[in-house]
């Protein structure tokens, strides 16, 4: 019998995504209801633990399903607030007057794109938006091609398509330079010496937008996006400590605890951590990316896990004045 | 249909069936960890057979004359004689090289980087917080020293833990479990953003619900 | 002829250089000071030596500045090497700013070399007078490492002085780890239950110290099992270790007397990936539901996937790993966890031999060190900067020097 | 002397390269990358093996008829499939001029990459996400001392690190938000904690190091 049931239900199921309207999104008043609709079946299973009755694994897998996919289909915009180090970044960039050089970083790999690329997106659409020229190299061996495919991305938005970009004018990939951190050392003296031609084997020289760009001194803000070794860390230690340039970052996660220390000694400006960073920083330059529309399943699904918490610490609660009960 | 569209329906088939599992054990599971098991054992041993086979064994030999490498070869040989009953424990000795070179080098590894760079680490900590600070950071710092201090005397074997010293053992133990609870909802956010992926790439790429 | 050929390139070089550096900008990152005119500055002294503590082909070069870097257009310092065996000379590099030491390591231990440094100011070469003449060498000690020396020999001193007097008899004291006796706890209640024992070594290959604790405490489990007739299975990721996990299981049923009922598929090869690994453990989990379930070894981010896996059968799961990241997930999902160091003694207290426990001691001497440093460093500091001490400040800078692993 | 060589070999090759670590002299500098070329060879070697265990115990069910032949049946086939890709790719790339890697994109091979072992290895790495839950719903109860802190770090840095935790705490001044929680615990009792750690675990590398070295362990080399 019980065979039978989940063949029906799967059923059900791919009749259902047949038949709905692609793409699904429904109303702000409906994602509200089912939203509260979630709250309640939270607040019922915290009764129905209260009243000991156990729930199972499979339902704390079933709410986190379900807090994850849902979202995707909501249309209500959950605020953002934008954390004081991702202000930072966001004010330095600002205040760029079109025409400003960038260097931007590429230290990481596909493993940390999930939390670099929308930081990566985000920033390739601000600075293409505010007609910033983007200088891309990498410590990391597939750096460059994560910027590339960030850079893909973002000439498809129509309103950067129709600024239009041009490789070697707007924008240029220097690639990667193995070398770690003596490659930024040695930029100090010469960008054209660490990178005698581009990715796409063009010299140096016969690259319009690198016309008179010698050293960090022609550099007005480098933007380091990191997810280890070499990465933020030694572009604040050299770039900023000998060269005085202005370092902004974007780290995963994990990283970010360990350049915190650069911020409040004002040696990092600004800095986008993890998914959190990207979303924030999507949101201080107003254009809405894959990072924001993560928000809503990351903030259900947290949600979630620490409402469990909270279940699983009535149950033991319940379970404690039941046995004292039962002593008296 | 295109070569893209097989690519993601494979794809979802595959991840649906992986995921299945956390409902219960099922077939769907057992064809996709068959397939698992076989195309990755598959992969690990062509990526050997070519990368370390044939570029550094191969190359390196007939090709560069590092006839040093050969000294891999007679080990890695010996090993092979395991398939040979009789002459089975001279694989052994292959085994007993990569243990005691990798004791060897380990040792001094860890004990640089772990014990002399992290007792280096906090004496240079706390050195930093009677030097000045705000308060926020001297009972940070405070802090750092008394959970090294009492983690340290946790892992103390040669006494036991009663009496003061038990206390003090005490006390290490709850720096422990406040440095588990951090890391694990540390990493509870990076975790979701994992299955999101795996959500959204099904949502979008394949079922065309999301945009 | 081949000389001639590298000077001619040398030549190319320079002139291409200069030409680069001809048309480079002016202005720099620092401030400059009013500009002096470079004939007012002095000589820049140079001295070029054996780059120490290293595998040789390598010199070191310094040289002072009497102020060329902040002369307007200044471009850079320009490293100049002379072989002085065979005459040749050529440029070796242009530092950035601030940098007044170069390390040349293109250099043949074969030869004796001799540098001199110029400033590049307007297109200008104001060199150097060259300095004497230097050969690189080989050293037969990293000079670095004095205090890991000390400090590596004091600790290993140690561990084999109490392995020593233990082989001698002495009676060591050792606690109890908690974790140990649910290894006998486990076992048994497998081989009550009928059913069998999973045991996973970690993911790593045998180059791990921490595979190796695995295997060890593999041996002693491996023994109880053999002695009750409790099924063991055993899926590795790495076909070394199943190697020496078969040898590790098959001396266990030996030394139990019982070589017979030993099977090579009890220690089974899956696959290479981390993951594949981890869905055939979860598969095996939950079609043979072992009783027991031993996770020890290095782990990654499957040790929380296995361990729930696990508990969702309900077997008593004891863990043991020194990835400091994973320790979490082990303490919340498992009965019972060997935190860190714990791994590395269990397989000495399972054993019960003398020998073995007398290196426990001997690790226990490295904490009680790590421990009195620590608070002396602490108390130094605090008197040192309260008191402004001098001798004070003298072990505090002792205790930096000491620790500083470069 | 069965027993003896390897344990003269695992002396031998342990104090060498305890030395090699200080002697920055020819041929010692050049131990470690000979020792992981070996390695990377001996573990090349040593696949075989792992392979044939793993055909063995499959070709045994299906010949048994056991319960789950075909599966088993299964893995053969992925298994060979692969493997032929990966050496028909490799020579094919031997004699191409230039030379091609069997890992290029457009080989057999990589087809197997992309389309079937990315997603179920990222798919396995994914479900962690349910079993994070699972196991915090369990595992955080305040049952005693221990675990309430246990509890109590998680929830705080969890809290911190969602914008939910700024909503909640917004009002309050900018120290005492729960991010800046987050990270005070992140950065001071989580880093004593980790060190304590290590050093314990350093030191017990050191002395499991010397047993193996001496000979005192070598359960891995008796049969």
């Amino acid at each position: 019998m019980n065979k039978y049931y989940s063949w029906l239900i799967l059923a059900a199921l791919i009749i259902v995504v047949a038949i709905l309207p692609k793409p699904l999104v429904i109303s702000p008043t409906a994602s509200v209801i089912v939203t509260i609709l979630l709250g309640i079946a939270l607040v019922w299973v915290l009764v129905l633990t209260i009243r000991g009755h156990l729930i199972g694994r499979r339902v704390v897998f079933l709410f986190i399903g379900a807090s994850l996919t849902l979202p995707f289909f909501m249309n209500f915009e959950m605020p953002i607030k934008v954390s004081p180090e991702v202000k930072i970044l966001y004010d330095a960039l600002a205040k760029l007057p079109p025409g400003s050089k960038v260097l931007a970083a590429f230290d990481y790999d596909p493993p940390s794109a999930p939390e670099l690329q929308p930081q990566a997106d985000a920033f390739m659409a601000y600075a293409f938006k505010h007609d910033l020229k983007v200088i891309i190299m990498g410590l990391w061996p597939q750096g460059p091609q994560q910027a590339n495919m960030s850079i893909d991305k973002v000439l498809q938005y129509p309103e950067i398509r129709a600024k239009n970009p041009k490789y070697g004018v707007d924008y240029v990939n220097l690639g990667f330079q193995s070398g770690n951190e003596f490659v930024i050392q040695r930029m100090g003296s010469s960008f054209r010496g660490m990178f005698p031609r581009d990715i796409y084997n063009t010299d140096y020289d016969k690259i319009p937008l690198l016309n008179g760009v010698e050293n960090f001194s022609n550099i007005d803000f480098v933007f380091n996006l990191s997810s280890g070794y070499p990465g933020t860390v030694e572009w604040v230690q050299i770039a900023v400590d000998r060269y005085g340039v202005k370092v902004g970052a974007g780290n995963t996660a994990v990283q970010a605890p360990s350049v915190y220390p650069y911020l409040s000694s004002r040696k990092l400006t600004g800095l986008a951590g993890g998914m959190s960073g990207a979303w924030q920083f999507e949101q201080a330059t107003q254009q809405p990316g894959k990072a924001s529309t993560y928000v809503l399943p990351q903030t259900f699904s947290h949600t979630v896990v620490i409402a469990f918490i909270i279940i699983g610490n009535a149950a033991l609660m319940v379970s404690y004045r039941r046995s004292k009960r039962g002593e008296a | 249909m295109d070569g893209a569209v097989i690519s993601t329906w494979l794809a979802a088939l595959l991840t649906l069936g992986i995921m299945s599992f956390v409902y219960k054990d099922n077939l769907y599971y057992k064809i996709c960890e068959a397939i698992f098991i076989g195309i990755s054992a598959g992969y690990w041993f062509i990526t050997y057979f070519w990368d370390s086979l044939y570029r550094i064994a191969w190359i390196g030999v007939v090709h560069e004359g590092r006839y040093v490498l050969l000294g891999g070869v007679v080990l890695g040989a010996m090993m092979l004689m395991r398939l040979f009953g009789k002459i089975g424990w001279i694989a052994r000795w292959p085994l007993a090289f990569i243990v005691g070179a990798t004791a060897g080098l380990k040792m001094m590894v860890y004990f640089t980087t772990n014990a002399m760079a992290q007792i280096h680490g906090t004496v240079d900590d706390t050195m930093v917080a009677f030097g000045g600070g705000d308060l926020y950071d001297l009972i940070g710092r405070l802090v750092i020293l008394i959970g090294t201090v009492t983690g340290l005397i946790y892992f103390y074997f040669s006494k036991e833990h009663k009496g003061l010293f038990g206390g003090v053992a005490k006390v290490g133990t709850w720096f422990l479990m406040i440095t588990f609870g951090a890391s694990f909802g540390y990493t509870v956010m990076s975790r979701m953003s994992l299955l999101l992926g795996r959500i959204e790439f099904l949502l979008t790429d394949w079922l065309k619900l999301v945009k | 002829m081949l000389a001639l050929l590298r000077i001619a390139k040398s030549i190319v070089f320079i002139s291409s250089l200069l030409f680069v550096i001809s048309i480079l900008p002016t202005h720099s990152v620092y401030s400059r000071d009013t500009s002096p005119s470079s004939s007012d500055l002095g000589p820049i002294t140079v001295r070029a030596f054996d780059t120490d503590n290293d595998a040789g082909g390598s010199i070191t070069v310094e040289w002072d500045d009497p102020g060329y870097e902040r002369l307007s257009g200044f471009a850079g310092f320009l490293v100049w090497r002379t072989n002085t065996l065979t005459g040749t000379s050529d440029s070796v590099e242009v530092t950035p700013f601030g940098t007044r030491t170069y390390d040349d390591r293109s250099v043949s231990d074969d030869s004796t070399y001799s540098y001199s440094v110029a400033a590049l100011v307007n297109g200008e070469r104001l060199m150097s007078t060259p300095s004497m003449q230097v050969r690189s060498s080989k050293q037969w000690f990293d000079g670095r490492l004095t205090w890991v020396l000390i400090l590596g020999l004091i600790i290993c001193g140690a561990v084999i002085y109490f392995i020593e007097s233990a082989k001698r008899g002495t009676k060591l004291f050792l606690r109890r780890i908690a974790g140990l006796e649910a290894i006998d706890e486990a076992v048994g209640r497998a081989t009550e239950m009928g059913r069998p024992i999973l045991f996973v070594a970690g993911i790593q290959d045998m180059d791990d110290v921490q595979t190796i604790a695995g295997l060890t405490i593999l041996g002693s489990i491996a023994r109880t099992v053999a002695e009750y007739d409790t099924k063991i299975n055993m899926p590795v990721r790495a076909s070394l270790v199943m190697t020496a996990a078969r040898e590790t299981i098959k001396h266990a049923y030996v030394t139990a007397g019982r070589p017979d009922a030993y099977n090579d598929d009890m220690v089974h090869y899956v696959t290479d990936e981390q993951f594949g690994f981890v869905a055939a453990v979860d598969g095996i989990m939950v079609r043979e539901r072992p009783a027991a379930c031993f996770f020890l070894g290095a782990f990654f981010a499957e040790s929380l996937i296995m361990a729930e896996t696990g508990n969702s059968i309900g077997a008593i799961q004891v863990a043991g790993t020194a990835m400091p990241a994973q320790l979490p997930f082990f303490v919340a999902a498992c009965d019972y966890t060997l935190i860190g160091e714990e791994l590395f003694a269990a397989s000495a207290y399972l054993s019960g031999e003398p020998r073995q426990l007398g290196s426990l001691k001997g690790a226990d001497v490295g904490k009680a060190i790590a421990m009195i440093v620590i608070l002396v460093g602490v108390i130094a500091t605090t008197i040192a900067s309260a008191w402004n001490s001098e001798s004070m400040l003298w072990i505090e800078n002792l205790l930096r020097q000491m620790f500083s692993t470069g | 002397m069965k027993r003896e060589i390897p344990l003269i070999i695992t002396f031998v090759a342990g104090v060498a390269f305890v030395l090699q670590y200080f002697i920055p002299h020819y041929p010692f500098n050049r131990f470690e990358n000979i020792f992981s070329d070996w390695f990377a060879i001996v573990g090349a070697f040593a696949i075989w093996l792992g392979a044939l265990s793993l055909m063995k115990l499959c070709l045994l069910n299906i010949s048994k008829k056991s319960h789950d032949w075909p599966i088993s049946l299964l893995i053969i086939i992925s298994f060979l499939s692969i493997v032929i890709a990966g050496a028909i790719d490799g020579f094919h790339g031997l004699n191409s001029v230039p030379a091609t890697s069997f890992r290029d994109p457009g080989t057999n091979f990589d087809w197997f990459y992309q389309n079937v072992y990315t997603p179920l290895s990222s798919t396995m790495f994914a479900i962690l996400a349910f079993f994070v839950a699972s196991a915090s719903y369990r595992a955080f109860r305040a049952r005693n001392t221990a675990a309430t802190l246990l509890l109590v770090s998680a929830f705080f840095v969890m809290i911190g690190r969602v914008p939910l935790g700024d909503y909640l705490s917004g009002w309050l001044p900018e120290r005492m938000q729960f991010s800046q929680w987050a990270n005070w615990l992140m950065a001071f009792p989580n880093t004593a904690g980790q060190r304590a750690v290590m050093i314990g675990i350093a030191l017990g590398t050191v002395s499991t190091s010397l047993r193996i070295i001496l000979g005192i362990e070598r359960s891995h080399l008796e049969g």
